[in-house]
């Protein structure tokens, strides 16, 4: 017959009320989800003998069946339940207890898992191989037929412990909680520029120019790199107010080459009217500015 | 490189670590906000130590979790705390604790074995849930037929948990002394075949 | 109501500031964490003063804003704890690079003529990206209707492909040859390469 009175508790409040109504108001003073098996220490043994008096509620009853996590659990309770050393197995007690419980698991339509039924199977066979006659010709140290089982329940018995030491390891979101500091307003993110190789540029160049000459009829003037450069500095030398004498775009120094680079891109900054020129007389001073519209 | 004076390698780190959204290991302290001065490891651990000391009286720790260091308010004070929020926190069932226990203890792990250790099927909703949470991940495939997969723990677990590495999980020696005792008592394993099959 | 005494108060009141997602008021603190404790208005005042004062050397301070009160890292560590936040811009686009290889060789030049040896427009947003890279800026304006911007590289260009002057930008032409000559070297291997294309 069943005996409900020590399950294990999964820790939901459902299965805990319904186990209080059960032991008649008994009083549960164990803690069940901290310690795996001191349950059936304290009030068991009473009840095991004559539960039959004892009005189990259907639904209570698929309740607590329920909150076992497979037959491995199940017989683990058994086990504990009767002070068995697990060492030991009582197969026989404990498959007839077990086999209660799968009947009634049937009876209450629950979903019986293949597992139960396959334990179920194995306990037999480990009872019928217990019963057997020993023969006189076997080796006297053949493995016990419950050794198995017994691995089985000790390793399991380990991993509910395991599970119960990892639901009270302190946990974010229930046991702490991170900590969230805001930066001052003048954190800004950083952006981190894309390399370029300088091949890349030559690249790209070459290919936008060979590009253009094939839809181009002229031919486009590549005009002397340097002068190019020298026309970028004197535009940026000037301004568009004030005159500057002609002779500060020039730098003595650079020698003769770097003279006439300069003259040829002022020529070209004059031809394409980005800078105007004005000298007040015959052999006077010429002074220079960036073009603007309106004196155009 | 610049130099810069302990009690402003202090400020800096540990305004790193309070700003940071994750857990910031000692390299992203260097590669990030400290990269522009020169900083001996030994230092920074100690400007850290002396971080985790400074706050051992306050409402919030400095602990080191497995992808890096992090502050965390006070374990105690968590029943206080958790009124800020309107939801509690999620409850896990026993199956997925079990599931993840397995994992975290005996990875890497496949899911046939898992289910033979606990006698039932593992649902394909626990391992999910698991894996959606960052908890658990794939790291290969077991070669036996079916190449099943095998899963382990991931930082996000151990960051989850508050560990910083496999070796802080309770009872951790347990578990090794039982795997050491299953692996070297062949006969068992014998056994072990002809039932399941 | 229960008591709290000043010590645990505190502890608590740091720990929520710390832990809520925003900033938080007195009244929020008395609703929340403090609900089952009797505190008075003046005591979580003080609480928060000491922890004011508390924070003021560290690396992040205690500060109220509009919304209530929360921490922040320091005002002086932006410069390095920006360095949290970084990002790696996209890949230059091809028209990017043609752009800038346009305005090196051919400086100062207009958009409308970099447009007229490329075929199509050039976005704002090459220009701009140039110029916040600082390397082109307007150097004038051409003197045609409209009077568009002409384009130069800065010395910031120069530097950034370390040359000193532009006359060290290699020479388109040669550069080709020289390309071209290297890929008919290497035919087997251009063509191993061309599916991936």
């Amino acid at each position: 017959m069943l005996d409900t009175t020590d399950m294990p508790s999964n820790g939901s409040n459902g299965a805990e009320l319904k186990n209080e109504e059960l032991t008649n108001g008994e009083k549960q003073s164990q803690v069940p989800v901290q310690q795996p098996l001191p349950l059936a220490f304290i009030n068991g043994e009473a009840l095991i003998e004559k539960p039959e008096d004892l009005f189990i509620p259907p639904d209570a009853l698929e309740v607590i069946l329920e909150i076992f996590e497979g037959p491995l659990d199940l017989l683990l309770y058994l086990i504990r339940k009767q002070k068995f050393d697990i060492t030991v197995l009582p197969i026989a007690d404990v498959t007839k207890q077990y086999m209660e419980y799968v009947d009634a698991m049937m009876a209450l339509k629950l979903e019986l898992a293949a597992e139960y039924l396959l334990m179920a199977a194995i306990l037999a066979e480990i009872k019928s191989r217990l019963l057997l006659p020993k023969r006189s010709d076997e080796s006297d140290d053949e493995e016990d037929p419950r050794a198995e089982l017994i691995r089985r329940l000790k390793e399991y018995e380990l991993v509910k412990q395991a599970a119960e030491d990892l639901d009270e390891q302190p946990r974010l979101e229930r046991d702490v909680f991170n900590v969230a500091v805001s930066t001052s307003s003048n954190v800004v993110p950083i952006r981190v520029e894309p390399n370029v190789s300088l091949a890349e540029v030559v690249l790209a160049f070459s290919q936008a120019m060979k590009r253009a000459q094939a839809f181009e009829h002229h031919t486009i003037a590549r005009e002397a790199l340097s002068t190019r450069e020298r026309m970028s500095l004197i535009l940026s030398l000037l301004n568009s107010t004030d005159y500057s004498p002609l002779e500060a775009l020039f730098t003595v120094e650079e020698g003769r080459a770097g003279v006439v680079v300069s003259f040829l891109a002022i020529l070209e900054l004059m031809k394409e009217q980005l800078i105007f020129c004005i000298q007040a007389g015959p052999y006077a001073k010429i002074h220079v500015k960036l073009g603007s519209h309106e004196e155009n | 490189m610049k130099k810069i004076n302990t009690a402003q390698l202090k400020q800096l780190v540990e305004a790193a670590i309070f700003v940071a959204e994750k857990p910031i290991t000692k390299q992203q302290l260097k590669e990030s906000v400290l990269s522009e001065f020169t900083v001996a490891d030994r230092t920074l651990s100690k400007v850290i130590n002396e971080l985790m000391l400074d706050y051992q009286p306050r409402g919030i720790q400095l602990i080191e979790v497995a992808s890096g260091f992090r502050f965390q308010s006070l374990d105690a004070l968590s029943p206080w705390l958790s009124k800020l929020w309107q939801e509690s926190a999620p409850k896990y069932s026993r199956a997925m604790l079990e599931t993840l226990a397995l994992i975290a203890y005996r990875q890497p792990i496949t899911r046939g074995e898992i289910e033979q250790v606990r006698g039932v099927a593992v649902s394909s909703n626990i391992i999910k849930t698991l894996t959606e949470r960052d908890w658990i991940k794939v790291v290969g495939h077991k070669e036996v037929p079916g190449r099943p997969a095998l899963y382990a723990t991931t930082k996000g677990f151990l960051d989850y948990f508050s560990m910083s590495s496999l070796a802080d999980l309770p009872n951790a020696d347990a578990f090794e002394n039982m795997a050491e005792r299953i692996e070297s008592d062949s006969t068992l394993k014998v056994l072990n075949e002809a039932p399941s099959q």
